[in-house]
């Protein structure tokens, strides 16, 4: 396992705590090689390819995660693309873990998880609502929070936002 | 017995749609949420919320303002649990900066939380008899949580959305006569539970309207991700107290208040029970609390958040709040996305509540307890 | 059959101690507990700590306003409802309170402003009777008993969003200064 | 000149409304030339009385139902207008006289207008019936229990189209509720009065209330007058939509039922009505199951029975409507809402099997006559003379 490389996060300290550790070799073994683990700040986390998704989640599952705490997507216009994390925490069980993955910002879509957690289906329907994200064979696609009419994605970091009701802090 | 009518029953098809909105102004939605209804004469069919009347873009607003300023937006979420909010939301920031709050700051954090969730089960007890149709309840309940609300009033200033407990620990420091304040309300409030009992749960029409009525299979639940008193009804032993103790949760010793059936009245029962558990937590945290001490820790002017992701984890009234915070190293959080319990609890309605009759949409929403601003953000 | 009768006469039972609890509350009447609101305004006291509108406070000895205008309260409020005018004073290069602005109708009585103020010259009032008739009275210019200082230099305003340094979002289209004047009642558009 | 059938006994209190009716009479016949004019004059005065005495009893009912509720939530009720909120009832009906109509737009207009109107007059015809004391009765039919049943099925036909004309879905579920509700309580309701009826041996109020000389049929048949007077009251309380049956107006489900889209005074139409119908109810149930203005005896302890006849008939007659009436907003102010469903089968395999049963046992209690300290009937009444004048409406 390669040790994460710190870019510009604080180096953690080199050895992770045991229970992360533990952790992280479970459930490595568990999601096979294309997990990269992860620890940006304080949430474990290991990084997949966008379509790794669904089949992480179902093998997560039989781990016995069997609780999605929620869905969401994280915009880094610089980067040009958008980072969705999946956070799985357990009903019997003290483990939480977190799957991000990314996809290009321009028509970005994934793989819908609803199959795996009903409650997949409202949180990503709020993501296509706020971030305009699609998710293939989602069971009913569309905006739960804003009016039909609504155009434009408020979420994005890039939203005007005519009304001009967010005001900028100058620091 | 209460059994919900088949809904592919040969009733069912004989009639065309015939549609109806409970909501978004309805006077059993408590808050801004409309049900489009799908009726078969008194049978419900269908159900499929529409969300969003009060959607404030609080994450939105989260991203403009700084860890400080966002405290009094978290108790605006689920106004009827304000501590546990701005608790979940200074925890998070504690985490990301790695801050340590003072002993007695951690003491009074539990306190406010029991304080709130005993006023929050004393409002929803009064109006789920008003949802049923009985209208004295709703007094008995203001009165008792009118106490409640006084001590609120005399430590942190105002009644409803405190914004007191902030990063690094709590605004100020109790009221001098806060710990007897406390002490003479549990000991008013004990006795007044059993008469909460006496007055609806003994009633045979309460039961009668309740048992059996829109039961939650726990396998559901678990998918839907419902968590609180909602879940427990339905045998799930699930508390963020318990399985992701924080603060000084570990050093109080209480039980969960669970039941197995799922149905309305299980979750009637749990809610009552909630009740006499945080009066036990309170009286356990008033004896251990230090009786004097800092309650804030120092924090510099401009809290900048180190990059990375963090994820606090509380539980409130009605479920599990979850807050992730993304830093990017400046004072403004680069992401903030609330995970709110009602969220959640809501999204499990629908898939209940066919076949039974409009009556009980308003009954079961109501052992539901649902807040719909924590909903829409 | 026996089934049934029990079950008669356990809801009978429950119905009328239902009734019982209420009937004890009918003919108690001391316990009523309904205060009647105007009539009492007297006796109304609030707890010390009751926070509502925040009010400027005056030094004891020479009954100035402690406000040093460093607008570290404007920079802590999370809604823009204060707003400091301030005036460089000749003499002593010192940075003086011209007028302090305080748009209540925005505030959500954190207390943030009083908690960052560091002169003590802000405190939570008790003012609890805040309704008005027009929008335009929620924006209260809080020193306006204290005279402008002599003719009017150039007065340069610290508010939260000084043009210089906003980026995308130019300031919301509330309260512009131009509009107000320095007489006390500003008719400014409402927020 | 009302000839009394059988010599009362004298037991019967004497503050008689006779004279005062005699006197009226001879004031009209002197003043009016032609005997009809005289009755017609007689018609017009007891509608006129019978109105404004409705319009005040709803208002009290109204402040007294707010006063109760009050105290039973530990707090004041009305204080503002007047001492203890005594003018809140006039200023509550100004208001309703002040409020704008609102006619919803593709209302069924017709019918929207009648349906009030349906309702109160339903219930204002039931007021003329009542015997409020001996010869204060508007009408005195030979068969008047059966009619004011009859009319009192009447007011659903009201809130039917009601719920139908105003054009709402929430109405619509209202008005169906409403049908599906009364019309079954009605079932259990009449049979509970037919008990007393067998008991009284007549469907005229007056005998019924003179047959309860000896002692009130409540406590003179020996259980089944109990469960009797307890399934009416509970058949009645249904029948007024009061909760725990107020499914029809159920606030926290259909928002307000039938009268959601009426305002002013075509809601103050309804509302009068159902205070309306909770007096006509309990005064059924009173003059029936206690004796209408019959004053209370003890046996034959002579000093308490001399007592309770200085009290006026009227006042006994109004003592036990109002404890009724108190009772049916007890209910109110501590009972939930039954479900539609549980309601109906609460009518239907519980409420009309046990009307069933006991007119069964009263059926064979009035054979064998075995009453509590039953009077010596005597052996067949005597051959009633002409059947006498109705007092007011003497239909020459």
């Amino acid at each position: 396992m390669s040790t994460p490389t710190p870019d510009q996060t604080p180096a953690p300290p080199p050895g992770l705590p045991p229970e992360l550790e533990a952790l992280r070799d479970k459930l490595a073994a568990v999601l096979g090689t294309d997990a990269v683990w992860e620890l940006k700040g304080k949430l474990p986390a290991f990084r997949l390819p966008a379509k790794a998704i669904v089949s992480a989640c179902k093998t997560l599952r039989q781990a016995g995660f069997d609780y999605l705490l929620f869905v969401t997507a994280v915009d880094y216009p610089s980067e040009n693309r958008f980072e969705i994390v999946y956070v799985a925490g357990q009903y019997n069980g003290p483990d939480q873990i977190a799957l991000v993955t990314d996809i290009p910002r321009d028509n970005p879509a994934v793989e819908s998880v609803s199959q795996v957690w009903d409650t997949a289906e409202w949180h990503e329907r709020e993501i296509f609502d706020l971030f305009g994200i699609r998710f293939e064979n989602h069971r009913d696609l569309r905006r739960i929070l804003l009016d039909d009419t609504w155009e434009g994605y408020p979420l994005r970091k890039d939203y005007v936002d005519k009304v001009h009701n967010v005001v900028k802090r100058p620091y | 017995m209460n059994a919900p009518v088949p809904v592919e029953s040969p009733v069912a098809d004989t009639y065309q749609d015939y549609f109806i909105n409970m909501g978004p102004q309805h006077p059993s939605t408590h808050g801004v949420l409309r049900l489009v209804v799908k009726l078969a004469g008194e049978t419900v069919l269908g159900v499929s919320p529409h969300m969003g009347y009060v959607h404030r873009g609080i994450e939105k607003m989260g991203e403009a303002q700084t860890a400080m300023q966002f405290t009094h937006l978290t108790s605006r979420l689920d106004y009827l649990s304000a501590h546990m909010n701005n608790w979940a939301w200074a925890m998070v920031v504690e985490q990301a900066l790695g801050v340590q709050v003072p002993e007695r700051a951690e003491y009074l954090r539990v306190i406010m939380s029991e304080l709130t969730r005993i006023s929050s089960h004393q409002l929803w007890w009064g109006v789920f008899g008003m949802d049923l149709g009985a209208f004295t309840p709703f007094l008995y309940a203001f009165r008792d949580r009118e106490k409640v609300n006084d001590i609120f009033e005399k430590t942190c200033g105002t009644r409803l959305t405190m914004n007191y407990i902030v990063p690094g620990g709590v605004m100020e420091d109790a009221d001098a006569d806060f710990e007897k304040d406390t002490r003479a309300f549990l000991e008013y409030f004990k006795p007044l539970i059993e008469e909460y009992e006496q007055l609806l749960s003994g009633n045979i029409i309460v039961q009668e309207r309740t048992k059996g009525v829109a039961v939650l299979p726990p396998e559901l639940a678990k998918s839907y991700g419902v968590t609180g008193p909602t879940l427990r009804a339905s045998g799930v032993d699930y508390d963020v107290r318990k399985n992701h103790p924080y603060g000084v949760y570990p050093r109080l010793s209480f039980q969960t208040a669970l039941a197995t059936e799922g149905d309305s009245w299980a979750r009637y029962k749990v809610r009552l029970e909630e009740m006499r558990q945080s009066i036990k937590i309170i009286s356990q945290a008033l004896d251990q609390m230090p009786k004097s001490g800092p309650v804030r820790a120092k924090l510099p002017a401009v809290l900048r958040i180190p990059p990375g992701r963090y994820l606090s984890r509380v539980e409130t009234a009605r479920g599990e709040l979850a807050i992730f915070l993304v830093g990017d190293g400046k004072p403004l959080p680069y992401r903030v996305k609330i995970r709110s319990p009602n969220f959640s609890n809501l999204s499990a309605f629908p898939a209940i509540i066919k076949g039974w009759r409009v009556a009980d949409i308003v009954t079961a929403m109501s052992t539901f307890d649902l807040v719909i601003p924590d909903i829409d953000r | 059959m026996k089934e049934i009768l029990k079950k008669t006469f356990e809801g009978l039972r429950g119905l009328l101690s239902g009734m019982a609890l209420t009937f004890r509350y009918l003919v108690h009447p001391d316990k009523v507990i309904t205060q009647q609101y105007p009539e009492n305004r007297a006796q109304l006291k609030l707890p010390p700590r009751a926070r509502s509108r925040i009010e400027l406070i005056k030094d004891e000895q020479n009954g100035v306003y402690r406000c040093t205008a460093c607008g570290l309260c404007v920079r802590a409020c999370p809604n823009n409802s204060i707003e400091v005018i301030r005036d460089r004073d000749p003499v002593t290069q010192k940075a003086k309170l011209n007028k302090f602005i305080y748009h209540f109708e925005r505030c959500t009585i954190c207390g943030l402003c009083v908690d960052a103020c560091r002169s003590e010259a802000l405190r939570m009032g008790q003012q609890f009777e805040t309704a008005v008739y027009d929008s335009a009275q929620l924006t209260i210019i809080l020193n306006k008993d204290s005279k402008p200082a002599g003719e009017e230099p150039a007065s340069e305003r610290k508010t939260a969003s000084t043009p210089s340094e906003t980026e995308a979002a130019p300031r919301p289209p509330s309260v512009s200064a131009a509009a107000i004047q320095p007489t006390p009642a500003p008719s400014s558009p409402a927020a | 000149m009302a000839v009394e059938a059988a010599p009362l006994k004298q037991s019967m209190n004497n503050y008689d409304t006779n004279e005062l009716v005699s006197v009226l009479t001879a004031k009209l016949q002197a003043s009016l030339p032609e005997p009809w004019l005289v009755d017609a004059a007689k018609i017009v005065l007891a509608a006129i009385a019978l109105a404004g005495f409705a319009s005040v009893l709803a208002m009290i009912l109204v402040y007294v139902e707010r006063k109760v509720a009050g105290h039973f939530q530990q707090r004041l009720g009305p204080m503002r207008v007047g001492p203890h909120g005594i003018f809140q009832p006039i200023a509550d009906s100004l208001k309703l006289l002040a409020k704008e109509e609102i006619t919803p737009r593709d209302a069924d207009r017709l019918i929207y207008n009648l349906a009030p109107l349906l309702t109160f007059v339903a219930s204002f015809v039931c007021m003329g019936f009542i015997p409020f004391a001996p010869n204060l009765q508007a009408v005195r039919f030979n068969v008047g229990l059966l009619f004011v049943l009859g009319i009192s099925s009447m007011g659903v036909l009201g809130i039917l189209a009601a719920g139908w004309s105003s054009n709402n879905k929430w109405s619509l579920l209202g008005a169906m509720r409403a049908g599906a509700q009364i019309i079954s309580y009605e079932l259990s309701a009449a049979l509970a009065l037919l008990v007393g009826v067998i008991f009284a041996g007549s469907l005229d109020f007056h005998e019924i209330v003179k047959s309860q000389e000896a002692g009130w049929w409540i406590w003179r048949a020996p259980v089944v007058g109990l469960v009797t007077f307890i399934i009416y009251t509970i058949a009645s309380t249904a029948e007024c939509n009061r909760t725990p049956f107020d499914i029809v107006e159920g606030e926290s489900e259909l928002t307000a039922g039938f009268h959601t889209e009426y305002s002013s005074m075509k809601f103050a139409m309804f509302f009068l009505a159902e205070f309306l119908n909770v007096f006509i109810v309990s005064a059924i149930s009173a003059t029936v199951f206690l004796g209408g203005w019959m004053p209370l005896h003890i046996g034959n302890w002579e000093a308490a029975n001399r007592i309770f006849d200085m009290i006026p008939a009227w006042i006994w007659f109004f003592g036990k409507v109002s404890a009724l009436v108190f009772v049916v907003m007890w209910f109110r102010w501590t009972f939930p809402r039954l479900r539609v469903d549980q309601l109906m089968r609460f009518e239907w395999k519980f409420l009309m099997p046990a009307s069933f049963a006991t007119l069964a046992v009263a059926a064979i209690l009035a054979a064998s006559q075995t009453y509590f300290f039953a009077p010596e009937r005597p052996a067949a009444p005597p051959v009633a003379p002409a059947p006498t004048k109705p007092p007011i409406l003497a239909n020459k």
